[in-house]
């Protein structure tokens, strides 16, 4: 139906694409991580400026479908603010909102519901999973002390 | 609508078309279906194509009055479903030129088949320092094998580049195919840029090298006449279920002399003459490569594919792809900077028409689409090599074949019209 | 006839059945037809088994409504075939005992199955000198992959002898299986003999000497409840087209620690993750194993195939055959000097039954049955090695299956005792 | 149907299937090959003793089927008597026979006409064959010159 595609592509879907947020190159950054999902060719640079263990800024780049744009630029708006280990708890929440296993979304994450429609669409969730797990991967690898480097990952193998 | 047009052939915009495309679209059950409350439009082909009426009968029927396993069984389901099986290797030697049964084997796809050729002849072949020589357009099925291979065996793996228009670039092809040649592997036809590729040419020139040259025909032998004799290669490989027929099914074609000195591939039943704990002999040809129990009903049920394949008659069936591509072409050029991959001329190329738009990721616009009813395929297109080349992380395809017709063009241009105001961008 | 009595079970022949093989029989379409006159008796289940209707039916929707290349596409019809494909896969993983999904392989069959695993963790894994232990009632399948793997790395292929009552003679079985052993690769149910093998307590030995285990499953998963994690082994193998399923579709199932490990075996499209010239990332399990388009359709209607079994229950089946094997045995007793093969303990063994008479020929007697509409097999059944033990050149097999019943037997022993009048020997 | 058993079983087949002729070991052997068919199993050995390039006797030893049996047999009767370029010539025929190739038969081969029901059945024609192509080894190897060893040879190859 018509409608599936208007629930994948939610006017704040078709927003976050069209005008993508995060777009500014930090003034430095602190946390690094690239994420490629080669069956598709999307690729994504997620980089965070920290202050206090706190995220100061984000700055999203990503080359790939609309879905994976926005749900990119979702993630600049919504982690900017938070502290790493908020940062890492909604990560927590999308994986598990896309993969089905939660529903509820605080209000504070209102736009994130938005995400839910992609969920009708199976060979979708890996471009809305990307930008998320790339940034749980740069966390964990700041979090261990591996700073300096890339991480780097994909949702392809759906292994998460 | 277009559609009407197709049968009389007034229309200024399709022309007369050489096949009656409405009596055909209603040979195949599966197109008459709605997607999304639109009316399915199947520009899927090169992934895999649909079954006609005869081939899912030919299936049922031999589930229903045949099924045996076959092969030096003594009863009479047992000798019809071996006639039946071995009836298609004839009808596929007939179908390909006219080459010999015994060097028609039976696979489970064109992937298997080229794997078979690199596990058993390659290994037995290729050396430190010889050169396999493939293209930048093949398909992954012809690629992964031999770059593997190559790194295996220390060889050194060459490719034809390809030039801006798509095709296969062989101003330097003379320091590309040269005395070092071992193997010559490359497609007839690509799946992303429709480009058909001059097999014969190469080959004659591979094998003035005494190189041994492999065509993967997977998008061509659907899609257009092919002689295997004339395209003088050694080995051919293709699949059923790209040409109508059951999934499950491949063809390897192998030069006799070839075959003969090759290990065989999957071994157990049915492929050996005799066996002791300490030696064994292999079956003759073609059986020494079809270990196991067959595919036998798909292979059975194939057989009708190519009949109706030979009703049509191939050339009938590439005359009606040309243009329709052609039409295709003129009617995508109404989407501002839509871009198109592979070359122009609808004489130099199959139906499978890549196309990129500037500010929509492929994969929106296959689901877009498909929201719209009609079926195209967005990715890779398992041809990662070119992509790069080509410069895009994907492209969405459409891909005709013998159901599709000027309705099904409009279809898809108009929704993409309609695509780019949903999107806004 | 006693074909009335499987159903009120009140026969003192026959005794009660598990299966109600009259409604059972109904749900096979080929089986009702003549064959040269007579009544269709389907009595070669080892070879291949009979489709219930709703197997053939789910082949046809498939094909009616699906149809479509799967993962990566975005367009409905490549979303629910992919959907149904993945499907099975679970099913399968449930019916085998609960195994992971990624753990279940498809390939064309048991003897892809099995090959694939020689290609590639054999490859790797034996070195000069290994010990590969089979058993002497091996189906070439699972024995000529391991002697020419044997050969190839001078490796050395011990086998487990077989008893006079067709047993495996494990008296020797610690100078056999040793700390040499890498690989135990044995069948769990003969295919000649019957005979049902001790698959656990044999994996439990080669497992203390760190061996991989390999059960060849294709005789026993048909036939008997099949529980993959008790019997303890790394790999099994088994075939659809045997246990209702279509033709062309096999399983492998491994242990996710070694199939993580192998490298892949068919190459191409789907089963990589990234591809330069120069190197190739594999995809995730189970994909890596799966190159190139899959058999979907018949892999899809395979799910239907183990629904059917599911409502029959394998321990019925089992129970179905266990007592009419001991039927066919007491009446099969009537012809003087017909010599079985394997176990008489019908606990100890499946429904394939193998015999000879003194003076016909298995072919004769093949020939003669089918004059008489009984199809069983005549020859080796692709294991000469056991046949040269057993000290024939070929046997007769009648195979049992859920869709037979007493009267079948009944037709079988008649027409046994016709043939010896007929040839006069 | 049953005449198609009839046809292939017929009376003269099973006859010399009964009671095979050529059983009798001969006195001197000057001609000797064996056939094998590992599909089915079947053995046979053909063995001719000579006199001015003439078959003087024939021994024909054969475990196999009641056809393989029964058209060894009716070898062992025909060859006798006959030179070795006729007896070569009838083997040829014989060949052509059971492929659907010949189906004339001179009145003096009688007997043969039997083996024409085994057309019907075409996993059996190789049955019918080997003894035949055993005959066609032995007698092309003596003619050139490799005598002494045992001519080997099989139609499970279809080559013939
Ligand atoms: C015990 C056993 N293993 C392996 C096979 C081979 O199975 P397939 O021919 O389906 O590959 C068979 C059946 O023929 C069998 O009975
Ligand atoms: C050019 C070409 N080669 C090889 C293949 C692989 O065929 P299959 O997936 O049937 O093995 C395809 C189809 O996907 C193709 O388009």
């Amino acid at each position: 139906m018509n409608e599936s595609l208007d629930e994948m592509y939610r006017d704040i879907i078709l927003d976050h694409y069209r005008s993508p947020r995060g777009k500014k190159p930090l003034e430095k950054t602190d946390i690094a991580s690239e994420g490629h999902n080669p069956s598709c060719g999307d690729e994504i640079d997620v980089e965070l400026q920290v202050d206090d263990d706190t995220v100061k800024d984000v700055h999203v780049n990503c080359h790939g479908c609309a879905i994976s744009v926005a749900s990119g630029s979702m993630l600049a708006e919504i982690v900017k603010g938070k502290t790493l280990a908020e940062a890492f708890r909604i990560a927590e929440l999308v994986k598990k909102i896309l993969k089905g296993e939660e529903t509820e979304i605080p209000e504070d994450l209102g736009d994130l519901d938005a995400l839910k429609g992609v969920r009708q669409f199976p060979v979708r969730i890996k471009c809305a999973l990307l930008s998320w797990v790339t940034l749980m991967e740069g966390l964990k690898d700041y979090k261990s002390g591996q700073r300096g480097g890339k991480s780097s990952i994909s949702t392809d193998d759906d292994k998460d | 609508m277009a559609s009407k047009t197709t049968q009389n052939g007034t229309s200024l915009r399709s022309g007369p078309t050489s096949l009656m495309v409405d009596i055909v679209k209603a040979d195949f059950p599966l197109l008459d279906q709605t997607i999304h409350g639109h009316k399915l439009v199947y520009l899927d082909n090169a992934a895999s194509s649909q079954k006609p009426r005869v081939v899912i009968n030919a299936l049922l029927d031999y589930y229903r009055k045949t099924n045996a396993n076959i092969h030096r069984g003594l009863h009479t389901l047992a000798e019809r479903a071996t006639d039946s099986y071995e009836r298609t290797r004839d009808h596929v030697a007939r179908f390909v030129g006219g080459v010999d049964r015994e060097e028609i084997i039976f696979t489970s796809g064109t992937t298997e088949s080229i794997n078979l050729v690199a596990a058993t002849w390659g290994e037995e072949n290729i050396h430190e320092g010889d050169e396999i020589v493939i293209t930048e357009m093949e398909h992954h099925a012809n690629l992964v094998p031999w770059v593997i291979l190559a790194q295996k065996k220390k060889a050194v793996l060459k490719h034809i580049p390809i030039t801006i228009c798509g095709h296969l670039d062989l101003s330097q092809i003379d320091d590309i195919i040269t005395p070092k040649t071992k193997l010559l592997a490359l497609t007839h036809m690509s799946n992303v840029l429709g480009t058909i590729n001059p097999v014969e040419e190469l080959a004659a020139k591979a094998h003035q090298h005494g190189a041994v040259v492999l065509a993967d025909v997977a998008q061509s032998m659907p899609h257009m006449p092919v002689d295997i004799p004339s395209l003088g290669v050694d080995f051919c490989a293709f699949s059923a279920h790209k040409m109508l027929g059951p999934t499950g099914v491949g063809i390897l074609y192998g030069k006799r002399e070839l075959l003969d000195k090759m290990p065989p591939y999957n071994m157990g039943g049915e492929m050996i003459r005799e066996v002791r704990f300490d030696h064994i002999t292999w079956a003759e040809l073609p059986f020494k490569f079809e270990g196991g129990t067959p595919n036998v009903a798909d292979v059975v049920a194939f057989d009708a594919a190519l009949t109706y394949l030979e009703a049509l008659g191939m050339q009938n069936v590439r005359d009606h792809e040309e243009r329709l591509t052609g039409y295709a072409f003129e009617r995508l050029s109404e989407l501002k900077d839509l871009e198109i991959q592979g070359p122009r001329e609808t004489g130099q190329r199959g139906g499978a028409i890549s196309f990129t738009d500037p500010n929509i990721h492929p994969h929106d616009i296959s689901t877009f689409l498909d929201s719209r009813g009609i079926a195209i395929r967005a990715g890779h297109h398992c041809a990662q090599p070119l992509m790069r080349v080509l410069g895009k992380v994907a492209t969405a395809r459409a891909s005709l074949y013998i159901y599709n017709d000027e309705a099904d063009v409009d279809q898809l241009v108009e929704a993409l019209i309609e695509m780019r105001r949903y999107f806004g961008v």
